[in-house]
């Protein structure tokens, strides 16, 4: 197993948000987590990357416990982020933000540049552009492949499609697929949109209101009505 | 005659369109649901019709006058009381002082005995002389209800009130929402996300998608509307999936 | 026209010292958001050393200045480390009283030591001038013009091409963001600190043998930093250049025309409007993390 | 009032009968510390029930003083009217760039009050009419009393300081400026008119500081810019605040007597180093009050 979440509980201030969370992922393995606003899909990646100190549970990130670590010890591990909003360096340049997320691999930072451009030639085409000027697509590109470039193991995304044209989210999942086809590296997707998150993913989690309330292989989770319930609650 | 009329309102931030050409309209005692996926501009349509946003273009109408140049303090002191997605109450002060200072300023009158039924209303009272920060996250989103209640409004806008939530306490503030309800007869819109509870008290429903209305009616046409399930659920699931 | 030709290249002059000089104070606020109101004692403090090894050792305070940079650039790391690290997270005022105080120690510290009468680092090469054309230049001016030039532009590399460089653009451009690819904004903070002091200090061997100066200066070059600081924008190495110019011209001109006596009300009354009007400068836009 | 704040009362008001029994430096030193008094509660009023930090309120202190004083000497104006057109001029003043000046937070703010306050001690001393460097003399007081009258005026200016800070801390006004400090939005959202109530909580401040300043400038006679627009004045007023606790009605009342006294013991014991150890207190302060300060009730 290459990551054991179980019983997480997290939030901020006195409100939780993460109630007895347990996720796993496996070498290799896509894992969808989605559910409607407010269900506490970004604050589990948010504990996961160390941006938020959990209360209690434990989070064993190949085979050690990595919850009491700062954020740039797990990137060193292999976990990588593209996150909330995008946290992108607005100012940078394309090609400045990507080198950036080799601070920790930064003797190999052509190669992975070079990698990362293979994947997203729009952004090796905009790579002198500041970061700011970039459409909403190619901000989601850089912000992936930033995270790319820290050669991770356990690559974790963050909002996939929000804010996003429908063909800029299919060319998105092509991407993703191939990624993960040429490097095997294990994903977390965070996503609202249903049919996207199945359709990336081996198996998915359903969060809602800070908890886990169904998992399965995606294809089966596909069928079950339990989805639609949960996101349009229509009783 | 209608209490509350939206005009073609616009907002842009920073070549953001955060609303686009929204139009709708409520009346005396109506409450509203608005709902809509992350960042479709629910809160920022709040903000607009408590003033503390400026919208480009458009025109909020409030007891038949244009509130468009009032500042929020002055849409307060009309009728026009709000609570905030996270919860936004005077933490130093105590319980009581919360109400007192809405009940003088925006209501006109600082009664104490007037803040004390209010508190009672909402089943604080016995806090009263408590911290407002040392409250718990329910027992906040009370006091923020029995504050906007304060500047004896005749619209309430409800921001995620449901939001954080065990089900115990969204039963509880739902079942006080009612009771305020059928008090006042106080106009309400909530923006929420808790549709389960959302459902419950109102029949009539704005969908926001991306800044623009893309359905008003009833709960049930909601999970039917194409437009709908695409917002929510992705183009390939309103095609019907893989 | 003569005169005009010349306060202008007075102004280019004078105009990208100061931009050297606050390169560390606009450093400073831009990646940890506070406002060292220390600064100008900084600058002070490198002239006094430099004085002291001239005079004392007849070391030309050209051939000290990198001693004054690392003397600063430890002083930094030791001040944030010790002092800032502590209060950065409360409010912003507590920062300003904390270096206010930091301002009066080292002040009234080098007051005990040499006394306030004015010191100046009279170098051989203090009065010397040639003509150009219509021009008087004084080699000093040009001197220090071409230092304050040169190490600007180091400054800018460093920022634009190494790793730590980006690293600090990186943590003042998004501290979150930043820890997503595994910086140590902490780190960065202590680099942060010791740069901007270390510049402090270089400048202050330049500010030396540019003019004459007292312990009790440095509150008179704070505000001079922070009005370089605010007029371009935070942070960039560019705006602190048009900041710079910007103070260089003001002053020279009022200067001219209205008496020396009002250049420090003409960048005060200028400070104030900026901070009034156009709170994030001139350009307006946000560079550096300004949050 | 409090028990405390009626304690804190009873001694402001006992001081008052001090001077017969006292030396003439004993008078003096206590007078300074009235005056610091003064200065923390009109802070107190911005920074502790309102929540802006204006780190250059010695500006006001100079306008009031430097308007008393340029009356007195170019227009012959009595004291008293002097004095009442200084303190005008000060609350003027703040009305006049309250609005926009209270659009800018935190550090912007107490950054923007300092660089009025250094402004204006750069305008005095370059303008004619307020002597320039050299400063004003003011005639020598020769009326009943004494000098023992400055010590009075600065007494009831700070009583009456307190009595203000009391109203605040009780009555409804106090709530908006305590409102709009805990959350100006939501202030905003329940009827309180919060760009009105920071301009009157920025005009009383500068109102109390002129009138300090006003006194100050007559008692020592003689003015200057670096004196009356001294930031380490400016800065004093928030240590006081801060050793005696932000937003409270008697803390101001303590923390500036026990500065005012501290900074006086140093001045005797180490005359050459006391600047230095007033420095290291501030530091210190600082460093050592961070969390306290907010101890409210």
């Amino acid at each position: 197993m290459l990551l054991e979440v179980s019983d997480l509980n997290a939030g901020y201030g006195d409100v939780q948000v993460l109630k007895s969370v347990s996720v796993n992922v496996r070498e290799g393995e896509v894992v969808a987590i989605f559910g409607s606003n407010g269900s506490g899909k970004s604050t589990f990646l948010k504990v996961l990357a160390g941006l938020l100190k959990p209360w209690g549970g434990t989070i064993r990130f190949r085979g050690r416990n990595v919850e009491d670590l700062p954020p740039e010890e797990r990137v060193r591990m292999g976990m990588a982020l593209a996150a909330e909003g995008r946290r992108l360096f607005l100012g940078m340049s394309v090609e400045e933000n990507l080198m950036m997320g080799s601070w920790t691999d930064r003797g190999r930072v052509k190669e992975n540049l070079e990698r990362v451009y293979t994947y997203f030639p729009e952004l090796y085409e905009k790579r002198k552009d500041l970061a700011g000027d970039l459409s909403g697509g190619q901000q989601q590109m850089l912000s992936i492949g930033r995270a790319l470039m820290s050669n991770p193991v356990l690559l974790m995304i963050d909002e996939l499609s929000l804010g996003l044209a429908p063909a800029v989210v299919s060319r998105l999942a092509e991407i993703l697929l191939r990624i993960r086809e040429e490097e095997g590296i294990s994903m977390i997707v965070v996503e609202q949109e249903v049919s996207l998150a199945l359709e990336i993913s081996d198996r998915a989690y359903v969060f809602d209101l800070g908890e886990v309330v169904d998992e399965g292989r995606s294809e089966d989770l596909l069928r079950r009505d339990s989805i639609k319930k949960t996101y349009l609650s229509v009783l | 005659m209608s209490l509350l009329v939206v005009e073609g309102v616009s907002k842009s931030f920073g070549g953001n369109r955060v609303l686009k050409e929204v139009s709708f309209s409520l009346k005396e005692g109506e409450i509203l649901g608005i709902v809509g996926p992350n960042g479709s501009g629910k809160t920022t349509l709040l903000n607009i019709l408590s003033g503390i946003v400026k919208q480009d273009k458009g025109s909020v109408i409030f007891m038949g006058k244009p509130v468009d140049r009032l500042r929020p303090y002055a849409r307060a002191r009309m009728g026009i009381g709000r609570t905030f997605q996270i919860t936004r109450l005077f933490t130093n002060l105590s319980v009581l002082e919360n109400v007192l200072i809405p009940l003088h300023y925006g209501g006109g009158d600082a009664d104490p005995g007037r803040a004390e039924e209010l508190l009672s209303m909402v089943g604080l009272l016995e806090m009263k002389d408590r911290k407002a920060g040392s409250l718990s996250l329910a027992q906040r989103k009370r006091l923020e209800l029995a504050r906007a209640l304060s500047v004896n409004p005749r619209l309430l806008l409800l921001d995620e009130v449901f939001a954080g939530l065990n089900p115990v306490s969204i039963r509880e503030i739902l079942d006080l929402l009612k009771e305020i309800h059928s008090l006042t007869g106080v106009a309400m819109i909530l923006v929420e996300h808790v549709l389960k509870a959302l459902f419950q008290i109102t029949r009539r429903v704005i969908v926001l998608s991306e800044g623009r209305i893309i359905y008003e009616g009833e709960p049930e046409g909601m999970a039917r509307s194409e437009e709908v399930i695409k917002a929510y659920l992705g183009e390939r699931y309103a095609s019907g999936g893989k | 026209m003569d005169i005009l030709l010349q306060l202008a290249v007075e102004s280019l002059l004078l105009g990208t010292f100061y931009a050297f000089m606050s390169l560390g104070f606009s450093l400073t606020w831009g990646v940890l958001n506070i406002i060292n109101l220390a600064y100008g004692s900084y600058i002070i403090l490198g002239a006094y050393i430099s004085y002291t090894l001239y005079t004392y050792a007849g070391i030309d305070p050209i051939l000290s200045l990198p001693l004054s940079f690392l003397i600063g650039f430890f002083k930094g790391i030791l001040v944030q480390r010790l002092l800032i690290d502590r209060v950065m997270t409360l409010e912003p005022f507590m920062v300003l009283i904390l270096t206010f105080g930091l301002d009066i120690v080292i002040a009234n510290a080098l007051n005990l030591i040499f006394r306030a009468d004015i010191r100046s680092i009279d170098v051989p090469y203090a009065e010397r001038s040639f003509l150009l054309g219509p021009l008087i230049i004084t080699e000093v001016k040009l001197l220090v013009f071409a230092l304050s030039l040169v190490l600007t532009a180091l400054v800018y590399i460093l920022l634009q091409k190494t790793w730590t460089g980006r690293s600090i653009r990186a943590v003042a451009l998004d501290r979150e963001g930043a820890r997503l690819v595994g910086i140590d904004p902490s780190r960065v903070f202590l680099i942060t600190s010791g740069l901007g002091t270390g510049i402090a200090l270089a400048s202050g061997n330049l500010y030396g043998v540019l003019q004459g100066f007292t312990p009790f200066d440095g509150g008179m070059l704070t505000v001079k930093a922070f009005l370089v600081s605010i007029v371009g924008g935070l942070g960039r190495v560019e705006s602190a250049l048009a900041g710079g110019l910007f103070l260089g011209v003001l002053e020279v001109f009022t200067g001219f025309y209205l008496g020396e006596g009002w250049k420090f009300f003409a960048s005060l009354i200028a400070m104030f409007l900026f901070l009034l009007l156009r709170p994030r400068g001139l350009m307006g836009g946000k560079y550096y993390g300004e949050t | 009032m409090g028990r405390p704040e009626i304690a804190v009362l009873t001694g402001i008001v006992l001081v008052g009968f001090l001077p017969p029994f006292v030396s003439d430096y004993v008078e003096r030193v206590v007078a300074l510390a009235l005056m610091l008094t003064s200065l923390a509660l009109a802070q107190n009023i911005l920074l502790g029930y309102t929540g802006y930090p204006a780190f250059g309120c010695i500006a006001f202190f100079g306008v009031g003083g430097y308007t008393t004083a340029v009356l007195m000497k170019e227009l012959n104006l009595q004291f008293p009217l002097a004095l009442t057109v200084g303190t005008v001029s000060s609350g003027f003043l703040a009305l006049l760039i309250a609005v926009p000046l209270m659009r800018l937070k935190s550090h912007y703010f107490a950054i923007t009050t300092l660089a009025l306050q250094l402004a204006l001690g750069e305008l005095v001393a370059n303008l004619e009419l307020t002597g320039g460097v050299q400063g004003i003399n003011l005639p020598i007081y020769r009326g009943p009393g004494g000098y023992l009258i400055f010590f009075y005026m600065l007494w009831v200016v700070a009583i009456v300081s307190f009595l203000l800070n009391a109203y605040i801390e009780r009555s409804t006004f106090g709530y908006a400026l305590k409102a709009i400090r805990e959350d100006e939005t939501a202030a905003e959202t329940l009827g309180v008119n919060t760009v009105l109530f920071k301009a009157i909580s920025f005009t009383l401040m500068a109102l109390i500081t002129g009138c300090v300043g006003g006194i100050y400038a007559y008692w020592i006679t003689y003015i200057d810019p670096t004196s009356m627009f001294d930031p380490l004045l400016s800065v004093k007023v928030f240590v006081a605040l801060l050793i005696g606790g932000v937003g409270t009605v008697g803390g101001p009342v303590v923390g500036a007597f026990l500065l005012e006294v501290l900074s006086e013991v140093l001045w005797g014991q180490f005359p050459k180093v006391h600047g230095l150890i007033l420095g290291l207190l501030i530091v210190l302060t600082v460093l050592i009050i961070p969390k306290g300060m907010w101890r409210r009730r």
